[in-house]
């Protein structure tokens, strides 16, 4: 368990615990965010390799010896892809919480009870 | 040294998710959201993953916030107080 | 050098500090606004001279010089634009402050259209 | 007070699952075998120095199609959302006129930040950058337009012109990949030329600005339909 594991763990949790006790939809899609932002930390974290630099090799770091001092490439690839979904799909929930404000001039989510039995 | 920065940083992070939940009024949560992005994309450059914390640095704090301003400025208070 | 480049990036820090404790101490929104811009746009010039003149072998300084033009250009807008929109949505003025300018020239303006 | 019962069963719940993965997370001294066989291989096979956007543009290509087809429709999920309806009228509100500093800086600034955008995802495979930042920095930078001048409109035939043209051509670059190299998104068929310049690493520069201009130009277009609003 690394330090920046926890600090992810914890935003996970704490995003959770919003979108569950949160009534206005905003703060649900905030606490969505936040839970987005906890699980890169998480996979960043798997990657990290205390001493080690950047996987970029420069001048500094020869093409050789770039086994023994280098990170995980991998979970960088993974996070950075996913941050730009993130981005997207949090888009895509704000436009459907704007159409369900123009049906009822509500944001509470609470007053959406077609569904409810 | 690389330790003590994480955590303060982890602590600030902790505190501004529970300000984006727990703050009365919509447009603070907006901001707090966005300040545990940019402390994530500093966290990224420590754990040496230079292009995540560029994506992070511009997406999740520059672009998100915009997005989420936008929708704000839609459905922000038209007569009756909208802002808890 | 070193030493030279040293002494400049701590003048630097000390700006920094100054306009950190502007933002706590001042009585509105424009003083602390303009304490934020001011002190901090001359603190980080100082800093990233004196990194360029600490390093100086590392030739660095093209890109220095760049990152200060865009400090330049970008920092006062920022702050002008934050400026004018909270005057526009009505932040009021601190008590001791005299005179308001904007307000002055947008009456001016409202009063030549009509 | 249930409710509140049953949301503090679903977070321990939760939290008893999520923690032995967590606590599984070792501090690590040495490098994976995978990534090992990447860091070893990579700079010789594919010639890029930045071995994120190897991994990204060859040896994981197939996701990066997957996650630009994933931000083609949820972008089209936001201009169906927010279309346009028939006979409503265009921007009924008066917006604040920007002042005169906001607009010349702005006139100064937006080639300056899109220059700076073509530049990172040309070096995407020497410095830390790329297709996606790149994209996200262009779409910053036609932003701040947009702010500045609020009566402007986006040409969206050019937006649209441009968003599948480099989808296309990705896809053939792609499969081109199949005939002349290797496999699907193949970068070796171009030469490699020399290590660390700007024209080599095969077609990794050609399909990370390919990539780059596809995510800036879509990343606009969720940005204006959220800014027209009709309503």
């Amino acid at each position: 368990m690394t330090l920046v594991s926890i600090i992810g763990f914890v935003l996970i949790i704490v995003g959770l615990w919003g979108m569950l006790t949160q009534n206005n939809i905003i703060k649900i899609i905030i606490g969505f965010s936040i839970i987005d932002t906890g699980i890169h930390l998480l996979i960043v974290s798997i990657g990290y390799i205390k001493g080690k630099t950047a996987p970029i090799i420069d001048s500094v770091l020869l093409k050789t010896d770039a086994v023994n001092q280098v990170v995980d490439p991998i979970p960088s690839a993974l996070v950075l892809t996913a941050i730009v979904i993130g981005l997207a799909v949090t888009a895509l929930m704000l436009v459907y919480a704007v159409n369900l404000y123009q049906r009822k001039q509500s944001l509470d989510i609470n007053d959406f009870e077609e569904l409810k039995w | 040294m690389i330790n003590g920065i994480i955590i303060v940083l982890g602590i600030i992070m902790i505190a501004s998710a529970f300000m984006a939940i727990y703050m009365r009024s919509l447009l603070s949560s907006i901001i707090a959201a966005g300040v545990i992005s940019l402390l994530a994309s500093i966290i990224y450059l420590l754990l040496a993953a230079p292009d995540v914390a560029m994506t992070e640095a511009a997406i999740g704090s520059g672009l998100t916030t915009v997005v989420f301003l936008y929708a704000f400025n839609k459905v922000k208070g038209r007569g009756e107080d909208n802002h808890g | 050098m070193a030493v030279f480049g040293g002494i400049i990036t701590f003048v630097g820090s000390i700006f920094l500090l100054l306009g950190a404790l502007g933002i706590v101490r001042m009585p509105d929104v424009y003083n602390r606004m303009q304490a934020g811009t001011k002190a901090t746009t001359l603190g980080i010039l100082l800093f990233l001279a004196g990194i360029a003149i600490g390093h100086i072998e590392c030739m660095c300084i093209f890109r220095i010089l760049i990152l200060i033009l865009f400090i330049i250009f970008t920092n006062p807008i920022s702050s002008h634009a934050l400026a004018r929109a909270a005057h526009h949505i009505g932040i009021p003025l601190t008590d001791k402050s005299v005179t308001d300018a904007l307000a002055e020239d947008e009456s001016e303006k409202e009063e030549a259209i009509s | 007070m249930v409710k509140r019962f049953l949301i503090l069963l679903v977070l321990v719940f939760f939290v008893i699952m999520l923690l032995p993965l967590v606590s599984d997370i070792q501090p690590q001294t040495e490098l994976n075998p995978l990534a090992k066989k990447y860091v070893k291989d990579g700079p010789d096979e594919l010639g890029s120095a930045n071995l994120v956007t190897s991994v990204i543009v060859t040896y994981r290509g197939l996701d990066t199609l997957g996650e630009v087809a994933v931000l083609f429709i949820a972008t089209a999920g936001v201009g169906f959302m927010l279309r346009r309806r028939k006979g409503s009228k265009t921007n009924p509100q008066k917006k604040r006129e920007s002042s005169e500093i906001l607009q010349t800086g702005t006139a100064l600034l937006t080639p300056l930040i899109f220059l700076f955008g073509i530049y990172i995802f040309l070096h995407g495979h020497l410095t830390p950058g790329g297709g996606f930042q790149g994209g996200v920095v262009i779409a910053s930078a036609i932003l701040l337009s947009m702010l500045s001048f609020p009566q402007s409109e986006i040409n969206h035939k050019i937006l649209n012109a441009i968003e599948s043209l480099s989808g296309v051509l990705y896809l053939v670059i792609g499969i081109l990949g199949i005939y002349l190299a290797a496999g699907f998104l193949d970068n070796r068929i171009l030469p490699l030329g020399d290590f660390g310049r700007l024209f080599s690493a095969g077609a990794i520069p050609v399909i990370y600005s390919l990539i780059g201009l596809k995510v800036g130009s879509e990343l606009v277009g969720i940005l204006d339909s959220m800014q027209r609003s009709d309503s």
